[in-house]
């Protein structure tokens, strides 16, 4: 048994806060305590417990990559009363954050292969955590080929960095749009049927998957019929969560706790569980 | 959200009873205030350029300025952060001087209660949220509802300005009472002359469409997007092709039908035009007294009818329009005397009403002009006014003076001396108010060059006494018993709300007195306005008004049409009631309670929900206040920023 | 550590007295019609004619609890730089719960291997489950509704109690059953119990007589998740279920709960307080999606964590403890021995298994 | 903070805008002094006012409440006062079940123009609560002599 | 009962045009019913219909809205279809009533108190007049009438108000209008202080399972109850009695003019908190005042959702 308080935050402020889009915000903040800042370590895909005291807490991915460690990065949708929260508060603010939580992409065992990032709205924000890791390794991976979709070119987050992306030849980047919008130079269609035209070879390859459920579910089938098997495909799940270390309840799928097993899994070992996402 | 507090001097309104100073100094404690000061007189340009400095200075996402009640200076300052780029909404004020400092002495606690009512504020603004206006188009049509002198003006204006003009009267004619007038005070002028005019500009306005005969069923919709459904009452005659000839109403045998235009002095035929001047000038049949559609025979009009136009099958008929505005001219009816028994409660014909008279005076009444006693037909002597006949009396509940009555009484007076030049008038009166141009020179003239006897005292008593009347009343001014021997009495029946006003204000949604008048927006600034958006008021449908007055705010009311209509969409108040979706369980307690019908049923995937349709959405809340789950909240004042409120001011 | 002492019935409400002198003494009495767990009050009658309606659960783990308070404070130079201070709140002080039922202590042990586990442990929750000693009244006549004996333990199973109290003629037969229910056995007032020891093991053998047969439960945990996807099995489980909360927060294993944060002006807390997993809100995401969307969907996990996720984890230990308080205490009598009984015995239509396979 | 020890009640108001508050600044503007224990909250319309907030607010200590509209009738929503009317009638009957005084809670109509009778209002309704004393606290530091007082009395 | 065949055969006559039929069956011991679902023909014969049908099975209607449901009501149960009608909380053309004349219900508390600690129950049998349990180690024989629960004893509807099929005879007209509120009235005459601490005493031991909204056939907001929102945030989740009271006052607001007085919400109280008497203080007000009563005319309003211009009942206080 360890002493350690499991729910009481590192206090943490603020540091910079951007506005990817109308409903998204990242905030890059950092820990009050230089020493726990200093000794701070985590995995990519590992996720954190956001707090705004007097409101509450939030799961979020940390999405800024261990190997840059100046700030914690989390990017947070707008949808209930911690997120709204959250999206009102500026530089020098101050939070609590509980990380790092959960467990994490199995990057080890991807060494030497062929990386396919399928990321759908702010489902992109735990893969830009092993993309940027992987960036910052390169040697150690095959081909990296990113499809990041939204609903539209104002919905896409990570602007800023996605330009970049496009400009690098070790990467290949494939940007989509739901629907026709002027000016918009790329794809137009649905991630699961751009996926299919692009018919990136399974061979060798692993297939990391987040964004809203309904993308799942049709991701799932397009990677199958591309070739995929269950093992080769690798996604990241939400649920809600209150302690963020499998004691509240709710989080749980069967015996899988998505706070202490997940988030990450294969999607064999989704299938193992039950069927309730 | 970074607050900033301005604690207001306001010279020394606030600061003699409050310590300013204090106050800001305790806003510093607060949650999410970074900056609070004191300033001399915030309203002012450098008070306002202050907030605007401070809000760039700190970064602040919303203000509170401690002063005097929003009521006078909510707009001003929301524009004030809005001028430094915040959203107007980002925005509360704390009253420290109509509720504080102006109704007590005492610093300390003046003090201690300002610091109260910042915490308070700071804590419904933490929970603000900005709110944005929609635009939405606009019908630019007119809806003017009643064809008296004050819709006509309202009419004319409107389409002289450009707008296409729906008017609808419920009588058969267009003009009113103004219509039924001999002559008009202080000037004299014949009624039907300086009227009539205009009623034909009605008719033959490219931009008028005019509805008589019929009345309004439904409104629905909102400023802008009004939907009207106008009821065509059964005339029994095709008025696309009747001429107005007049042959039928010769020709027809039926001529007991209640002459509603003459006030029932004679009686008209059962298919009539009202009067010769009438607009439309069409015949219309009254079914209660038509041989053909009581009985089935007689026939006489439509075998005559040069154009065939008689249907005795005809049916209401509906039509709907739609409009942006609507201007509500429906004016005002004359008060019922017979509760009154000293008067004989109408037991005697000779004692009529004043509208009554002024159809004996007028040339085109029923006895061509001249004065005629009801009983025998013999021309009256004296003659005998008596005022405030439901006015300004308690007892029969209209304890309101009509306005008008003292100075058409000494109209009446005077063309009584002018008809009957032999006769004595005398008028008892409570207080002769003759307020406006010309009005009390005019009823001086009536006592001083038409011998008018004025009698300042009410009648107590009118009772037969031969063939004529003995009018017994108290002359105050004497201090002593009066008694007249009269041949005719008129009473100056006083104004009440038309028939059915309360009725069509429901429709409107509009509010109404105890007496039925509409209420104006406000009684000084909004005098033709109403509460519910796009809909004016003309004339005496607000309260009893002569006609000067009543055009008057026929233009008052188009100019505020005109205005509205400048614009070719319109800004909705986003201080609206908002559905959670998620939370909402389709109950429709919200729907049946909204006073607007701003709230509707929609489905959402298979389940039915609560919908504010913004532009109709007055901002009362009562939906919020309704729901049980709190799904529906009012935008500005939801159950949570309330609540801060009371956890604010009750802390344990 | 066998020890053995006899305490007098009449001296009952002294002994307790004494104990409340250390430690915060809570013992069972009449509420309304209902006996719950309240500090002890000498004034008052300890009720202990039968269980409970609620267990001694708030006395480890209370329906709701602080766990952090926060402080906002300012700098007064620069009123922008707010700073914010966070302190756990622990629990202090020793406490004695005296007259919970086996079924109702066991319930601990569910908690203690989730809450006490080497990863994460609960440093609330150990404070006071560390602290706290039960004395724990062997049960001597089951109720309908009890089934403590379906789920591996007994009227006299004092698996998580230091004492165990054994209602003999005149008085309590009091056996320490660890090193803290050893310590608290020191009062003059106990006699030393060995000669009534053969009195309480008659009154032990005679409340198991009482029990009726137990059904084989072992295939539970594979069987409830064989039905998992049935839903027609869950919905027709569920379909008197109202959804409120009464089974979970009456449940001595039920150890689910909620954060949420409360302010005032510039401090707050903090606080953890009993949730249930029958309510629609527990899963809900804010973005409206809920995985467990019906009454079915969340007595499904109600049935399948205590009978089959926690014991393929946790050692094949079902998490229930039979006191039967869900069933008793239902307002619409929804019985999970029924449940789990049905789950066992359910056949796949011909076909059905099949397709699953697919 | 809130009250001033010894010198204050708790009383807070809810105000309708177009009436009341008016009525209010009627007052002030009319220099008509006022104890000075209420606080006004504004709110559209008497009809937005969920009787609930009453309760709440003597819940967290509040020793009295004060509601005031627009006179039925004058109501700037139509119909707002008229539910409000009902509403609070009820609340006001129920309260003395849960151990409040009915008389800890008014409801009452003050137009934009009565400023007089506003006066009157408060005074009166302040008079009331002083005479009746603090009302019972259920949490906070005054909790406890609630405890005894209730205590002694069962 | 005597009655009990014909229902069955109504039920059985009724059911294919049905997806269930509910009513109520033995449970888990021979004291007590619990409410069945019947699907199938074969479930008919489970049905019980006895003094232990205690179930409001109204409160499972809205939740089964889109589905064509029978239910079996006792004439308390019908008021709460009734309210449930005039709310549009359910629609009429898929509800199937089946009525039976009530004699009364017991009420478990009161039983459960006579017994003490029984253990095992083995047998119950009830006649006219007594309920005999059988436990293990002796029998208990109660009268009725002394177990009957409060609202059977003041009751004016023992036959269902609506119904499309009525078994056995009707027990004839209701009793006067006036209600027994002799026990709230005593509360009443308690000091201020009295009834202040009684609620603090009480709701005290609250658990915050909110069975008493659960079971409520008329608390509609389901999983949106205030009760667990942050927005609007009325309670918090603190372990303290202030919450838990204004979680008894918002309950019983929201049923103001709605509330048939089933008593659900009391019976469902696993630690017996009277928080009926609150819901009846709130109707007798309300009788008092528009002399209404929820849940007998289905074309109604319930009267916080209306008004009149003038109230006759309601005295504003003069300044």
């Amino acid at each position: 048994m360890n002493n350690k308080n499991l729910y009481l935050p590192e206090m943490a402020t603020i540091n910079e806060v951007i506005e990817e889009t109308a409903n998204i915000m990242t905030f890059r903040v950092i820990l009050n305590n230089p020493d726990a800042m200093e000794n701070f370590s985590f995995e990519p895909g590992q996720v954190g417990q956001l707090s705004s005291f007097g409101t509450g807490e939030a799961t979020f991915v940390i999405n800024s990559p261990p190997t840059r460690k100046e700030y914690l990065q989390f990017s947070v949708m707008r949808a209930g009363e911690v997120t709204s929260k959250l999206h009102s508060l500026k530089p020098g603010d101050q939070v609590g954050v509980r990380a790092p939580l959960g467990n994490y992409f199995p990057y080890e065992d991807m060494k030497g292969k062929d990386i396919l990032f399928i990321g759908g709205g702010i489902g992109m924000a735990p893969l830009r955590t092993l993309l940027l890791y992987m960036l910052d390794n390169r040697k150690d991976y095959g081909k990296i080929t990113l499809l990041y979709g939204a609903r539209s070119p104002v919905d896409m987050a990570f602007n800023y960095e996605v330009s970049s992306w496009l400009e690098r030849d070790d990467l290949e980047t494939h940007l989509t749009i739901d629907a026709e919008f002027e000016g918009w130079p790329h794809t137009v269609g649905l991630i699961p049927n751009v996926l299919l035209d692009i018919a990136p070879s399974p061979e060798n390859c692993v297939a990391v998957t987040c964004g809203p459920p309904i993308m799942i579910k049709f991701t799932l089938q397009a990677l199958e019929k591309l070739g995929f098997t269950d093992e080769q495909i690798v996604t990241t799940l939400e649920k809600r969560m209150k302690c963020g270390v499998g004691l509240c309840g709710r989080c749980n799928i069967g015996t899988s706790y998505v706070c202490m097993d997940g988030p990450v899994f294969t999607y064999a070992q989704l299938k193992e569980l039950p069927n309730e996402l | 959200m970074k607050i900033g507090v301005f604690v207001c001097h306001c010279g020394s309104n606030i600061e003699a009873t409050v310590d300013t100073a204090a106050v800001a100094a305790a806003s510093r404690e607060f949650p999410d205030v970074v900056f609070a000061t004191d300033t001399m007189y915030t309203c002012s340009e450098p008070g306002q350029d202050e907030i605007v400095a401070a809000i760039k200075e700190h970064n602040l996402g919303g203000v509170v300025v401690a002063s005097c009640t929003p009521r006078m200076h909510e707009q001003t300052f929301r524009r004030t952060v809005e001028r430094a780029g915040l959203n107007r909404y980002l925005f509360e004020m704390a009253n420290i001087r109509e509720h504080v400092s102006w109704i007590g002495k005492d610093r300390e606690s003046n003090t201690n209660k300002s610091v109260d009512l910042v915490r308070m504020a700071t804590e419904k603004l933490m929970r603000n949220r900005p709110l944005y206006s929609k635009k939405f188009d606009i019908n630019k049509r007119v809806l003017v509802i009643g064809g008296g002198v004050a819709g006509i003006q309202a009419a004319l204006d409107c389409a002289d300005g450009g707008l296409e003009v729906v008017m609808v009267e419920k009588a058969p004619t267009i003009g009113g009472k103004m219509a039924k007038l001999d002559k008009t005070f202080p000037t004299v002028d014949c009624s039907s002359c300086i009227l009539g005019p205009r009623m034909v500009d009605v008719a033959q306005h490219p931009n008028i469409t005019l509805y008589a005969y019929s009345e309004i069923e439904e409104i629905n919709g909102y400023v802008g997007n009004f939907e009207i459904k106008v009821k065509k009452k059964a005339t029994y005659v095709d008025w696309d092709s009747c001429t107005g000839c007049g042959i039928c109403m010769e020709k027809c045998p039926s001529k007991k039908a209640t002459d509603t235009f003459n006030e029932g002095i004679g009686k008209t035929t059962a298919i009539n035009i009202p009067f010769p001047q009438a607009i439309p000038k069409k015949a219309k049949i009254d079914p209660d007294f038509c041989t053909k559609i009581q009985k089935g025979k007689c026939g006489v009009c439509a075998k005559l009818c040069p154009s065939g136009c008689i249907n005795y099958e005809m049916q209401d008929e509906f039509v709907t329009e739609k409009v942006g505005a609507i201007v509500t001219a429906t004016g005002f009816d004359l008060f019922d005397w017979s509760i009154y028994g000293e008067y004989g409660a109408g037991r005697y014909p000779d004692v009529i009403t004043s509208l009554q008279y002024e159809r004996m005076l007028s040339a085109s009444g029923p006895t061509g002009g001249h004065i005629k006693r009801p009983s025998d037909g013999k021309e009256p002597k004296n003659v005998v006014f008596i005022q405030c006949v439901g006015s300004r009396d308690k007892s029969v509940g209209r304890p309101y003076c009509s306005g008008f009555c003292c100075m058409y009484t000494a109209k009446q007076a005077i063309l009584t001396k002018d008809h009957l030049p032999d006769s004595q008038s005398y008028v008892f009166y409570m207080d002769i108010r003759a307020i406006g141009k010309l009005y009390d020179e005019f009823t001086r003239r009536a006592m001083e060059e038409y011998d008018t006897k004025y009698i300042r005292g009410r009648v107590s008593m009118i009772y037969p006494q031969g063939d004529r009347l003995l009018v017994r009343g108290a002359d105050t001014l004497m201090g002593a018993q009066v008694e007249v021997d009269a041949d005719l009495v008129v009473l100056a029946v006083g104004a009440e709300a038309a028939a059915g006003a309360g009725e069509l204000a429901e429709k409107l949604r509009i509010s109404y007195d105890s007496y039925g008048f509409y209420m104006e927006g406000h009684p000084k600034l909004k005098p033709v306005e109403t509460n519910t958006a796009g809909v004016y008021l003309a004339g005496a449908c607000q309260g009893p008004k002569d006609i000067p007055s009543s055009v008057g705010q026929g233009s008052a009311a188009a100019a505020k049409v005109l205005g509205l209509f400048s614009k070719d969409q319109l800004e909705s108040d986003p201080q609206v009631s908002v559905v959670d979706i998620k939370r909402c369980i389709g109950c429709g307690k919200c729907i049946q309670t909204c006073p607007f019908g701003a709230i509707k049923e929609m489905e959402f995937r298979g389940m039915a929900k609560a919908d504010v349709i913004e532009t109709i959405c007055q901002g009362c809340g009562i939906c919020t206040s309704t729901c049980p789950q709190g799904a529906v909240q009012l935008q500005h004042f939801t159950d949570n920023q309330i609540l801060s409120e009371v956890n604010a001011l009750c802390r344990f | 550590m066998e020890l053995v002492k006899y305490l007098k019935s009449a001296d009952l409400k002294s002994w307790l007295q004494e104990l409340a002198r250390e430690n915060r003494v809570f013992a069972p009495r009449n509420e309304g019609d209902s006996v719950i767990f309240a500090p002890f009050d000498p004034e008052q009658e300890i009720a202990i004619v039968h269980p409970a309606t609620l267990p001694p659960k708030k006395t480890v783990f209370p329906q709701s609890e602080k766990l952090v308070d926060f402080t906002y404070s300012k700098d007064p130079e620069n009123l922008s730089r707010i700073m914010i201070d966070g302190k756990e709140v622990l629990p202090e002080g020793t406490a004695v719960v005296f007259g919970g039922r086996p079924c109702d202590v066991r319930g601990f042990t569910m908690f203690d291997r989730v809450y006490l586990a080497e990863k994460s442990t609960d440093i609330y929750y150990q404070a006071r489950r560390e602290n706290t000693t039960f004395i724990t009244l062997a049960c001597e006549k089951p109720e309908t509704t009890c089934f403590c004996h379906w789920v591996d333990s007994g009227p006299t199973d004092a698996t998580g109690s230091d004492v165990l109290a054994t209602v003999v003629d005149g008085g309590y037969v009091l056996e320490a059953l660890s090193d803290k229910g050893s310590k608290l056995l020191t009062s003059t007032l106990l006699e030393n119990g060995e000669s009534r020891k053969d009195e309480a093991r008659k009154a032990h053998e005679k409340a198991a007589e009482l029990l009726q047969d137990a059904p084989d439960l072992s295939g539970a945990p594979k069987k409830v998740l064989q039905v998992f996807d049935t839903m027609e099995f869950w919905e027709e489980a569920a379909a008197k279920c109202l959804s409120c909360g009464a089974c979970a927060y009456l449940c001595p294993s039920c150890y689910c709960f909620n954060i949420t944060d409360e302010t005032i002006g510039m401090k707050g807390t903090r606080i953890r307080s009993w949730d249930n997993c029958m309510s629609a809100q527990f899963t809900m995401e804010a973005s409206g999606h809920n995985p467990r969307p019906t009454k079915a969907h969340r007595l499904r996990n109600r049935v399948g964590h205590k009978f089959s996720y926690y014991p393929d984890i946790h050692d094949g230990v079902i998490s229930c403890c039979g006191c039967g308080r869900c069933i008793k205490s239902c307002p619409v009598g929804t019985d999970i021995r029924e449940i789990v009984l049905q789950a066992i015995e359910y056949e796949p239509a011909v076909g059905e298994e099949q397709a699953d396979e697919q | 903070m809130p009250v001033l020890k010894g010198k204050e009640l708790r009383i807070v108001g809810f105000l309708c805008n177009w009436c009341s508050y008016g009525g209010a600044d009627t007052a002030g503007v009319g220099r008509f002094n006022q104890p000075t224990d209420l606080r006004i909250i504004r709110v559209p319309c008497s009809g937005r006012i969920d009787p609930l907030f009453v309760v709440k607010a003597l819940m967290n200590g509040a020793d009295g409440v004060l509601v005031s509209g627009c006179h039925p009738r004058d109501c700037h929503y139509a119909e707002g006062n008229f539910y409000a009317r009902r509403r609070l009638e009820i609340m006001q009957r129920f309260l003395p079940v849960l151990g409040y005084e009915a008389e800890r809670f008014e409801y009452t109509w003050v137009s934009a123009s009565e400023g007089q009778r506003w006066q009157q209002v408060v005074a009166s309704f302040t008079d009331q609560i002083h005479k009746l004393g603090p009302a019972p606290k259920i949490i906070g530091p005054q909790a406890a002599d609630t405890l005894n007082q209730m205590a002694a009395a069962l | 009962m005597k009655f009990q065949e014909e229902l069955k055969d109504s039920i059985r006559k009724a059911l294919p045009d049905l997806d269930v039929v509910l009513g109520w069956c033995g449970s888990f011991d021979p004291l007590h019913a619990t409410p069945h679902f019947i699907r199938r023909e074969e479930d008919i014969d489970k049905l019980e219909i006895s003094p232990l049908s205690v179930h409001n099975l109204a409160t499972y209607l809205p939740g089964l809205r889109g589905k064509k449901v029978g239910i079996v009501v006792k004439g308390c149960d019908s008021r709460s279809v009734v309210e449930l009608l005039q709310e549009n909380l359910i629609n009429r053309e898929d509800i199937t009533i089946f009525g039976f004349p009530c004699t009364g219900v017991v009420d478990q508390a009161k039983i459960k108190k006579a017994l003490g600690h029984a253990g095992n129950v083995r047998t119950c049998d009830i006649s006219d007049s007594a309920i005999v349990i059988q436990t293990e180690d002796k029998a208990h024989s109660l009268t009725l009438t002394q177990m009957l629960a409060d609202k059977c004893r003041t009751c004016r509807y023992p036959d269902a108000i609506i119904s499309d099929y009525f078994v056995g005879d009707k027990i004839g007209e209701p009793a006067p209008l006036e209600t027994d509120y002799a026990a709230l009235e005593a509360f009443e005459s308690l000091s201020v202080p009295e009834r202040f601490g009684y609620w603090l005493k009480e709701l005290d031991r609250c658990i915050r399972c909110y069975a008493c909204r659960s079971a409520c056939p008329l608390c509609v907001c389901r999983d949106h109850c205030a009760a667990e929102s942050r927005d609007p945030h009325w309670l918090s989740q603190e372990n303290n009695v202030r919450d838990k009271v204004m979680f008894q006052v918002i309950h019983a607001y929201h049923m103001a003019g709605r509330c048939t007085e089933c008593g659900e919400c009391q019976r469902a109280c696993p630690v017996d908190i009277p928080v009926l008497m609150l819901k009846q203080k709130m109707n007798r007000e309300i009788r008092d005042i528009f002399q209404y009563e929820a849940g007998v005319d289905p074309e109604a309003t319930p009267p916080l959702l209306s008004f009149n211009m003038e109230e006759e009942n309601i005295t504003e206080k003069e300044w």
